[in-house]
């Protein structure tokens, strides 16, 4: 009962409301609170970090206690997975409000921004830390709704229909998990995800099981915009302010799709391999396919937002693989190994991904276009961005001394020791398609000598928050590539698969307090 | 609107807030509460609105001074749910306040208060709605 | 088991609505049809024969009550449903305001 | 019991595609509200007088918001005939949808009855939780009570879309 667990909410909830009353008069003091308010998140998750290792927090909301074993309150759960991926929103949630503090004054009513922006941490801080179905929903609805407004905030035309098809998508998601929450309390007639795991255990009846998996893969699985599901990706990442696109595409299909897919199938369900497959062939097909439609792109962030789908079908198709190994009981140390690269690639491409967006934005607010035909030689008059930028693009493709090539390194040695050779190869071929897609992005944008002289004297460096911002996101870009150092793994990562891949660990603590 | 609209409706809007008043304080005793009485609040706010038909100016400030009630009686929900952290057995959304004898009007404790300013944010909440919908067809070009 | 299918029948029907309409005000009724749908999925499994209202009279407290926790989630969805509906609605007026018209392909072809 | 519930689910059905299939907008969005109001009926018969009461006011305020945006439009939805792309479209709805429905009945066999369901979370919502919560109405109790949490995210989602609704609708986006 860790008092400090409810602040995750509390504050950036009170923060956004804080702003919209204060905000009004003030005029300078949303931009520095939001920014100090999610600079003590980013504390407060690392020191849950710290501290959670193997053991795991549970506070009851409301203070009810459990009558005869069945939980009747809300649990909020925090875990070693859950540590990292609180870790994850916060620092490049404190990041991106940092670099919008002068990128979002090219735009009307910053107060809005700042307030939506803090409800969409909010929301996904509730997402990611509860350990109620219902209440998962619920912080899901805050934290999707604010973030299509916020696709929507500089109302242009291609923005709105962007905005439009995200929010018609996302509803019909919201509805098939309704739907399939329905299902799951009609049977097990409880909302605890550790209570419905031991209810399931009781019976069970094939037909019914696929059905609401299936029904949670695809609900869940249109936030994380998988394969069939990633119409809206495109349009959404690419007509948002570049700091929006960095929390969509490096947070928000995180903690809201893969987070709650993977804490599901692991913790909730009993993994079968017909569904583990079915992931797998997901993961691989939105990888491959993800790919080939970023390498016709010029405009900058239509190329990034379909790599961000091609690399999370990286994330998915490791933790496909650990589930398959599982379901067969085969050898669980590769099942490990299969999901340590995935959860590792997930924290990888977070920091890596959000880089390139605030990148690309940099570029658009210096030169004002995303066109990478109109752009040329900016590594000399920008030099800042096109470092940083080398840096990010390196790290993505899997370049060796960035963390990118780590992550990659362990879920092809995953795959290939779990003897799935197929999909190894798939994944070094992707790999290598990224590295030539992003070298066509560095010579355009930074390199190439075109006569475009004028733009290049004309063009200045961008202000001092978001050379900051880009420059601390290059160095954790770095840093990330010491955790596959067995010291700092042990600490981080592993606390994280033994709570996936053992089953009885996540619910024995909840139910038996 | 015709004087006959103007005049019914001055009528109707007060039953209509009085019944939607009398929704929110009865929450935990009869069905509806928090937010069937806010909507219903709403509603007498939205016909007064649509029969008086208020010049552009004042809908402007109106909704500026709606935003920040609705803004602050959220507030004072979050602040009611943390004021459990203090009192009674300091855990986050506690119900600290004595429960009272069951079927009195001062009864659930905290209950009353969190569908009071309930409430009053649905109420704030979707009178703005509406009102942000008019204010837009009457700036935005044709 | 027929009212639980004729309800997902109705579910089926918003969803072929959302699929296949190219007009926004239809994507979005579309939309409201099949969140009415969950709300009375919700309300049928919280269902029990012979139940009361779960309002508690103290003139006779014992009574067998309808399942109350269903009721409270779709409380708590109908007014997630508004927030939806309100932010679709502030969508198409603006779309309809700069293109003219509710057509999704025209909007498609016009975006330049 | 059963019975009545599905006659007034069948009417809501009818209503639902008329509604998709109707010419005038005004109508199609009447339609709409016509079949949230017989929710209310079903909800009165399945004894949630709460919910019918928040449906009510909720689907007329829906009704109010769609007519306000319907009104001041061109009411007729350009009738243009289907094309190729919109047979194959309708093909592979109406198939996707009929294997879905094929499953769903199939999943749902072995679950309970209407009518049939049991208490596991939600014994102790009705056993002493009067006095627990000292609220007469329980599912106040539940959603303010067992379950406050849910309904604070849930008042912050209706904050949130009130900020959406206030940007996208403001007029000039970009300086």
């Amino acid at each position: 009962m860790n008092p400090l667990l409810p602040l995750f909410v509390i504050t950036p909830l009170a923060a956004a409301f804080l702003i919209m009353v204060i905000g009004r008069f003030v005029s300078e003091f949303n931009k520095y609170f939001t920014s100090l308010v999610l600079l003590f998140l980013t504390c407060l998750s690392f020191y849950f970090l710290f501290i959670t290792g193997e053991n795991q927090f549970v506070y009851k909301v409301g203070g009810w206690e459990s009558v005869n074993k069945i939980p009747i309150g809300i649990y909020i759960v925090m875990d070693g997975f859950t540590a990292i991926i609180v870790c994850i929103i916060n620092l490049i949630g404190f990041l991106s409000a940092f670099y919008s503090i002068s990128y979002i004054k090219r735009y009307t009513s910053e107060n809005y921004f700042y307030a939506l922006f803090c409800l969409m941490i909010a929301g996904m801080n509730g997402v990611v830390i509860s350990g109620d179905l219902f209440n998962i929903f619920v912080f899901l609805e805050i934290s999707v709704i604010s973030s299509y407004a916020l696709v929507a905030f500089g109302v242009e035309k291609d923005e709105l229909e962007a905005s439009f098809k995200y929010q018609v998508l996302g509803g019909l998601a919201s509805f098939l998990i309704l739907i399939a929450i329905g299902l799951i309390y009609w049977k097990s007639k409880t909302l605890n995800i550790a209570d419905i795991k031991a209810a399931f255990t009781s019976g069970y009846d094939k037909r019914y099981y696929i059905f609401v998996q299936i029904l949670i893969l695809s609900g869940f699985g249109l936030k994380a915009a998988i394969m069939p599901f990633h119409a809206w990706l495109p349009d959404a990442h690419s007509s948002a302010p570049s700091p929006i696109s960095a929390m969509l595409s490096g947070v928000l299909i995180k903690a809201v799709g893969i987070y709650v897919i993977i804490r599901l199938f692991f913790n909730m369900f009993v993994i079968s391999e017909s569904m583990s497959v079915l992931i797998t062939t997901l993961g691989t097909l939105s990888m491959v396919v993800g790919v080939f439609l970023a390498i016709g792109q010029w405009d900058i962030k239509r190329l990034l937002a379909y790599h961000s789908i091609s690399q999370m079908g990286y994330v998915v198709l490791s933790v496909g693989i650990g589930m398959i190994l599982i379901s067969r009981g085969a050898r669980p140390e590769v099942a490990a190994l299969a999901i340590m690269g995935g959860i590792f690639h997930l924290i990888n491409h977070a920091a890596f991904k959000g880089l390139l967006f605030l990148n690309a934005g940099a570029i658009e607010y210096s030169i004002g276009t995303r066109d990478l035909k109109e752009m040329g030689g900016l590594a000399k008059s920008m030099p800042a961005t096109s470092a940083t930028s080398f840096v990010a693009s390196m790290s993505i493709s899997g370049i060796p001394p960035f963390n990118g090539f780590f992550s990659k390194l362990v879920i092809i040695i995953a795959a290939v020791m779990g003897r799935f050779y197929l999909l190894a190869a798939l994944a070094v071929l992707v790999s290598i398609i990224t590295l030539a897609s992003f070298l066509k992005f560095q010579r355009y944008a930074f390199y190439n000598k075109t006569d475009g002289d004028s733009i290049r004297n004309k063009v200045k460096e961008v202000p001092f928050p978001m050379i900051f911002s880009m420059v601390v996101l290059s160095v954790i870009c770095l840093a990330l590539s010491l955790l596959i150092v067995p010291g700092i793994r042990e600490a981080v990562l592993t606390p994280a698969i033994d709570i996936l891949t053992d089953p009885s660990k996540y619910s024995s603590t909840i139910i038996g307090q | 609107m015709t004087l006959i609209v103007k005049k019914t409706t001055q009528l109707i809007s007060g039953m209509i807030f009085m019944y939607g008043i009398y929704v929110i304080i009865h929450g935990h005793l009869t069905p509806g509460g928090g937010f069937a009485g806010g909507v219903i609040v709403a509603g007498s706010l939205i016909l007064i609105m649509l029969a008086q038909g208020g010049d552009f100016l004042k809908l402007v400030k109106e909704e500026a001074g709606t935003t920040i009630v609705e803004s602050l009686a959220t507030l004072m929900v979050i602040s009611i749910a943390a004021a459990g952290f203090l009192f009674g057995t300091h855990v986050f959304f506690n119900n600290f306040l004595p429960k009272g004898i069951v079927g009195q009007l001062v009864s659930a404790g905290v209950l009353p208060l969190y569908n009071i300013f309930v409430g009053t944010e649905v109420a704030a909440s979707i009178f703005i709605i509406f009102l942000s919908l008019i204010i837009f067809k009457e700036e935005s070009p044709q | 088991m027929i009212a639980y299918i004729m309800c997902f029948i109705l579910f089926l029907v918003g969803l072929y609505g959302v699929i296949t309409r190219r007009n926004l005000i239809k994507i979005a009724v579309s939309l409201s049809i099949m969140e009415i749908s969950t709300f009375l999925f919700f309300a049928l499994i919280g269902y029990i024969d012979g139940g009361v209202a779960p309002i508690v009279d103290p003139a006779n407290p014992v009574q067998t009550y309808v399942d109350p926790l269903p009721q409270a989630l779709v409380l708590t969805a109908i007014v997630i449903g508004l927030a939806t509906t309100a932010m679709l609605m502030a969508i198409i007026i603006r779309l309809y305001r700069k293109y003219g018209t509710f057509d999704i392909r025209e909007i498609k072809n016009l975006r330049g | 019991m059963e019975i009545t519930i599905s006659i007034i689910t069948g009417i809501m059905i009818i209503g639902a595609l008329y509604a998709i299939h109707a010419k005038d907008l005004l109508s199609s969005v009447i339609a709409c509200g016509i079949v949230g109001y017989s929710l209310v009926i079903c909800f009165l018969l399945l004894k949630a007088p709460d919910l019918a009461i928040v449906q009510i006011v909720v689907d007329t305020i829906t009704l109010i918001i769609m007519v306000a945006v319907v009104l001041d439009s061109s009411r007729e939805e350009k009738y243009s005939s289907l094309d190729k792309q919109g047979y194959v479209n309708a093909i592979t709805g109406f198939l996707f949808i009929v294997i879905f429905l094929w499953f769903f009945i199939a999943s749902i066999q072995e679950l309970d009855v209407l009518g049939k369901s049991t208490l596991r979370m939600a014994g102790p919502y009705i056993e002493g939780a009067a006095q627990k919560t000292g609220s007469a109405n329980l599912v106040t109790g539940v959603v303010f009570d067992f379950r406050g949490y849910d309904t604070m995210g849930e008042a912050v989602v209706l904050v949130t879309a009130v900020l959406g609704v206030l940007t996208i609708l403001r007029l000039k986006g970009k300086k």
